[in-house]
Formats: C-alpha cells, sequence, structure tokens
C-alpha cells in the first residue's frame, strides 16, 4: 500500500510537470496553426492569433515550456473559433433583417 | 508649407465674432505610445489675437486643450476687410502666426 | 494617465522649484522655452484653489451671473466643448479648471477692454469632474461649477 | 404523384420544413433586403427623418447632438479637408491627375462608390479606385485607414455632400455573390466576443456601448471618412472596419480585403436614397 502511495505520488508529482521537449513544443505549434487556419480569415480570434504568435517566438527563443504552454492556449481558442465559424456559415440567416 | 491657423472672423456692426482652429498634437506627456513610452508633453502656452496692435485677447492654455485646438469669441469694433493676426507658441518654441480678414 | 504622474512629474515640478529658488530659471529656458508670460506654476497645480492662488493670488465665489455651458456626458473626453460666458461688467479674465485632471487648470484667458466676457474651448477630461469656469470682474472672481461625466477618457489618446 | 397519395408523415415534414425555416430559404433579392432593412431603421427610429440617418450616432440622440453641432462650427477635419482638395488637385508626375480618372472629374461622385466593375468581377470602392488611378498613371498607391488617403476621400466626400447614395447591383451573379458575402459578413457573428455587425449597429443601435452611442448601420458609411476624437485624427472606411473587428475581438482584414469591400457594397447599398454627409466628425 505504501508503495503503491509512493509511486502515484510520484507519478502526480512528475508527469504534469514534465518539460516539454523541443519536439513537442514545435508539434502543439504546428497543430495550432493548423486548427487556426481552418477558421475563415475573418473569423479568426485576435486572442488566438496573439497565443500562436507568442509560442513561435517563444520557439525561436528555445524556450519549449512556453512555446507548448502558449500553444496549449492558441488551440483551445483556435478550436472555437472554427466552431464559431463553420456554425455561422449558415447561422447568419436567422439574424438577417427580413 | 500650409498654415497651422484657421481664423473666421466676421464683424457684426458693433463687434467682431472670431472663431480659430490651430493644428498642434496638444500632447499632455501623460499619454504612452504604442510602444508603452510615454509621449512629451508638447502644447501651445499662449495664443494671441492682434486687433490693430492692441492684443484683443491672450490665451494661456496648458495640456488639457484638445488636440487641433479649437477658440470662439468676440471683441468690441472691428470692420469688414480689416486685418487680424493670430500667434501662437508652444513649449519648444515653435509658434506660427497668420493675418486674416475680418469678413 | 494619473499612474504616469507621480515620478516624472514629482522630479520635475522638485527640479524646477530648485531652479527658481536658485534664480536660474531663465537659464531652463534653453531646454524649455516657455512662451512669455504663460504661468507656468499656475499650470502645474493639482487643485483648483493652488492654482488659482498663483493666477489671481486670491479664491473665487459662486455666482449666478456666470454661465458654465457644457455636456451632462461627453461623447468623448478627448474633446469636451465648454463655454463660459458672464452678464457681470468689466470682464478682464475667464479661467477654465477641471479639477480631476492631473493639473486642475486647463486654460485661462486675458481679455482686452471691450472684448465680450464670452469664451468658447475644446478641453480633454481625464474621467468624470467638475468643471468649474471662472471670471476676474472688477478684481474679484467669480465662479459656476457643473460636473460632467465621461466614459471614455480623453487621455488615452 | 399527387398530395393525396403521399405519406400523412412527408407532408407534415414538407410543412416544418417550409414554415420552421430548416430548410435554406429561396434567397431573398437585394431590392427585398433593402426595403426590409430601411424599413426596421425606419420604424426603430420613427422621429429621425430619413436623410439624417447619416448622422449616425447624432440622429438619435440629442445631447451628443448638440455637442457634435459645437464640434461642427469648426470641425477638427478642416486641415484634411484642405489636404485632399490641394493633393487632387496637383498633376501626377505624368502631368495627368485623379479627375482624369473618374466620371464628371471625380466631382460629386462619392455617392456611386462602392461599384460592382463588370470586366474585373470585383467591388470597386473609392479608396481603391484611388489607387488605381495612382497606380495606373505610375505613382505609388497610397496606405489605406489614415493620412493622405483619408484626406482626398474627405476632399472627394465633400464634394459629394448631400447627394444620396446611389449603389447599383448589375445584373451579374458575381455581383449578386459579393453582395451576399458582404451581407453574410455583416450578420455573421465572429471574434472572441461572439459580435456580428449587426448585433451591435441593428439590434442595439441607439444604445451605449462603452460610453459610445452605436451608430444605426442604415446610411453609417455616409459620413466616411471621419474625425474621430477617440483617433485624434482622420480615418477611412478601412481603419473603422478594422478597429471594429478588433473590438469584437476578431482579427481584421488587410485594407480593402475582398470581405471588406464586399461589407461596403453591401451596407451602401442598403443605404441607397440616404445623402452623403461627409467628411464627418465622430466621438
Amino acid at each position: 500500500m505504501k508503495t503503491l502511495l509512493a509511486v502515484l505520488m510520484a507519478w502526480v508529482l512528475t508527469g504534469p510537470a514534465r518539460a516539454a521537449t523541443q519536439a513537442d513544443a514545435e508539434a502543439a505549434v504546428t497543430a495550432a496553426a493548423q486548427i487556426e487556419s481552418q477558421a475563415e480569415p475573418g473569423n479568426r480570434w485576435v486572442p488566438a492569433e496573439a497565443a500562436l504568435k507568442a509560442a513561435r517566438s517563444a520557439l525561436i527563443g528555445e524556450d519549449w515550456d512556453t512555446a507548448a504552454a502558449q500553444a496549449a492556449t492558441a488551440r483551445a481558442l483556435a478550436l472555437r473559433s472554427v466552431e464559431q465559424s463553420k456554425e455561422q456559415q449558415t447561422a447568419w440567416h436567422d439574424a438577417a433583417i427580413r | 508649407m500650409p498654415s497651422t491657423i484657421r481664423v473666421r472672423a466676421q464683424a457684426s456692426g458693433t463687434s467682431t465674432d472670431v472663431q480659430a482652429l490651430i493644428q498642434h498634437p496638444m500632447d499632455s506627456g501623460f499619454v504612452k505610445d504604442s510602444d508603452g513610452k510615454l509621449i512629451p508633453a508638447h502644447h501651445i502656452e499662449t495664443v494671441t489675437f492682434d486687433y490693430k496692435g492692441k492684443i484683443v485677447l491672450t490665451a494661456n492654455w496648458g495640456p488639457a486643450v484638445s488636440k487641433d485646438p479649437y477658440i470662439k469669441f468676440a471683441f468690441a469694433g472691428g470692420a469688414k476687410g480689416d486685418d487680424l493676426t493670430v500667434t501662437w507658441v508652444d513649449n519648444l518654441g515653435k509658434t506660427d502666426t497668420l493675418t486674416a480678414k475680418i469678413t | 494617465m494619473h499612474a504616469a504622474l507621480s515620478s516624472n512629474e514629482t522630479t520635475r515640478r522638485a527640479t524646477l522649484r530648485l531652479l527658481a529658488l536658485l534664480g536660474v530659471a531663465g537659464l531652463a529656458g534653453t531646454a524649455r522655452a516657455d512662451a512669455p508670460g504663460w504661468p507656468e506654476q499656475a499650470f502645474h497645480q493639482k487643485t483648483p484653489d493652488e492654482a488659482l492662488k498663483l493666477l489671481y493670488g486670491k479664491s473665487f465665489e459662486m455666482s449666478d451671473k456666470v454661465t458654465l455651458d457644457v455636456p451632462e456626458i461627453a461623447e468623448n473626453g478627448a474633446v469636451v466643448p465648454v463655454s463660459v460666458s458672464s452678464s457681470l461688467p468689466g470682464v478682464t479674465s475667464i479661467s477654465i479648471l477641471v479639477p480631476e485632471n492631473p493639473f486642475a487648470l486647463a486654460a485661462s484667458y486675458k481679455f482686452a477692454e471691450g472684448t465680450a466676457a464670452s469664451i468658447g474651448c475644446r478641453l480633454k477630461m481625464a474621467k468624470t469632474s467638475k468643471v468649474i469656469g471662472i471670471v476676474e470682474s472688477g478684481g474679484k472672481l467669480y465662479g459656476a461649477s457643473k460636473e460632467v461625466k465621461v466614459t471614455l477618457g480623453g487621455c488615452g489618446g | 404523384m399527387s398530395i393525396r397519395r403521399t405519406a400523412p408523415w412527408l407532408i407534415a415534414v414538407a410543412a416544418v420544413c417550409l414554415l420552421g425555416g430548416a430548410a435554406p430559404e429561396p434567397a431573398a433579392t437585394p431590392e427585398a433586403d433593402q426595403k426590409a432593412f430601411q424599413a426596421y431603421f425606419k420604424d426603430r427610429f420613427p422621429q429621425v427623418p430619413f436623410a439624417d440617418f447619416a448622422n449616425g450616432p447624432y440622429a438619435v440622440n440629442a445631447p451628443m447632438r448638440k455637442q457634435w453641432e459645437d464640434i461642427m462650427q469648426f470641425p477638427p477635419y478642416d486641415f484634411a479637408l484642405d489636404e485632399g482638395k490641394t493633393a487632387f488637385e496637383t498633376p501626377f508626375a505624368n502631368g495627368k491627375s485623379y479627375a482624369d480618372c473618374f466620371a464628371n472629374k471625380g466631382i460629386g461622385v462619392r455617392q456611386t462608390f462602392p461599384y460592382f466593375d463588370t470586366k474585373t468581377g470585383e467591388v470597386v470602392t473609392l479608396d481603391l479606385a484611388i489607387n488605381q488611378c495612382r497606380t495606373a498613371n505610375g505613382e505609388k498607391p497610397l496606405p489605406y485607414q489614415t493620412g493622405m488617403m483619408a484626406s482626398i476621400t474627405a476632399y472627394m466626400a465633400e464634394t459629394s455632400r448631400d447627394k444620396p447614395f446611389d449603389i447599383k447591383i448589375p445584373d451579374d451573379p458575381r455581383a449578386t455573390a459579393a453582395y451576399e458575402d458582404g451581407k453574410k459578413f455583416f450578420y455573421a457573428r465572429r471574434g472572441q466576443l461572439n459580435f456580428s455587425c449587426a448585433s451591435c449597429h441593428a439590434g442595439a443601435a441607439g444604445q451605449r456601448m462603452r460610453g459610445d452611442i452605436l451608430a444605426p448601420a442604415l446610411g453609417i458609411l455616409a459620413s466616411f471618412p471621419i474625425y474621430r476624437s477617440d483617433w485624434g485624427s482622420m480615418g477611412t472606411i478601412d481603419r473603422r472596419f478594422t478597429s471594429c473587428s478588433l473590438q469584437m475581438r476578431a482579427a481584421p482584414l488587410p485594407p480593402q480585403d475582398v470581405q471588406y469591400r464586399d461589407l461596403e457594397y453591401f451596407l451602401s447599398y442598403m443605404s441607397n436614397g440616404v445623402p452623403i454627409s461627409g467628411p464627418g466628425t465622430r466621438p
């Protein structure tokens, strides 16, 4: 029981804190950018673009943790912008004055 | 260089109505630019309106006067065709002057 | 806008005061060529009372003979139309103060004899504040005051 | 097959589709849209004379109108207007001038922009036409948004003051498509705040947003370019569209992007009949 607890603790403590590698960070940024590009240009979000920009400059600065974290933020926001963009392809009809 | 001063002076018999607009940034010294740097104060300090050698109005302005400042007043006398000279001086020692005809 | 005021301004004002004390304010003109006759000290006071004391050496009383025309809500604090007029005789000066601005005194006008006691101008307001119009007549100061609500401050450009 | 023989459930589904709008409706014509659009704003603001929609927030808010009238005694765009007039009248290096590029030598034509160019299949705004004129005469295009572009359009608007918007949609499927694209841009929600142009300038028109009175969309472009106190300078329609996008926390499109031009086409066509009142001033 004690051993199990120790293992669990170690997993909890080290797991999320594991430093991002260069490969992780680059992949995360590429993935976030790819998602963002699915929103139409007029539907992209300012904070998503800002996070993506911050992630890219962190890549240049070889700060993989920051790059990965910013890419995660960009990804989350971009996903919502894509959802909005798709939904609004038809939803705008309901708002039109007629 | 076109003048930084626009004047409309209209004689109404006993007095002359004056409106002037001056092109000037009137930077207060409290505003930061897009890089977060404070834009230094740059504002007009005095404006004088001279009619026939007499200063009919002196304006003393601080940085709280709006950008491209405007002023409206009236002085006694003044006739169509007379000259009215407007001069401003700012805190950097820059100055401009314009003589306009009263209409 | 107010945050920016603290250290810079205090230092500059302290320096100016020092220069004045040393009697070299004239020399400082090489760095800051103030227009002759511009009442610099009055323009650097935070309260209307201090500004008026330096400008006129006295304080004011409220008077219904002073008319102040300002909007109730400013459409933008960057450009607030203000006009001051008076039915008092022999007006020699009109000043306008905005107590909530970093410096209270906004503008001060000196009238020649025969110039009508009326002035219109446009002022910046940092936030909601009273606006005070001061009229000098017969060596005395009279004032009127009204509040202007500012939702978009006039100091962010 | 006759309706009588059709299964009742199928009729029910068809009826729901027709009434409930689940199926795409037949596209409204631009004419019908315009009629409904103008009726909507006339209904919302029955006290506002039609021509006054050119004056945006000042048409719908009396205290603001007084401040505007004060400012219009000597409008701050006066300097830009003079600069624009001088530039407009100064010949290019090749001896030609702006006048050679426009109908009626460019005087009193603002109300016909934007128009649909059936040769290129694109919407041409006044700003774009000015730069096309420049490049055709060997001059560098002007930056959009502010500066000289705002000054020249200010002068051209001034010569067209009081002429009603007269935007045409030619009988060309590409023109209708551009119009539809602009219409979609106006009504579709975008940005982190999930607003559309219509959220503010139709639904909430006349209300206060962060201290600003929201201008009705009808006639909203009639007063451009504008001197905004908020900017402390002149701005073109591109500048306004850019700041609108940013206010919704949506990434702005480049100036004169096809979608922005289509949006201008839609808004201007909706405003046919509203007189040009540019250049203008706004908070």
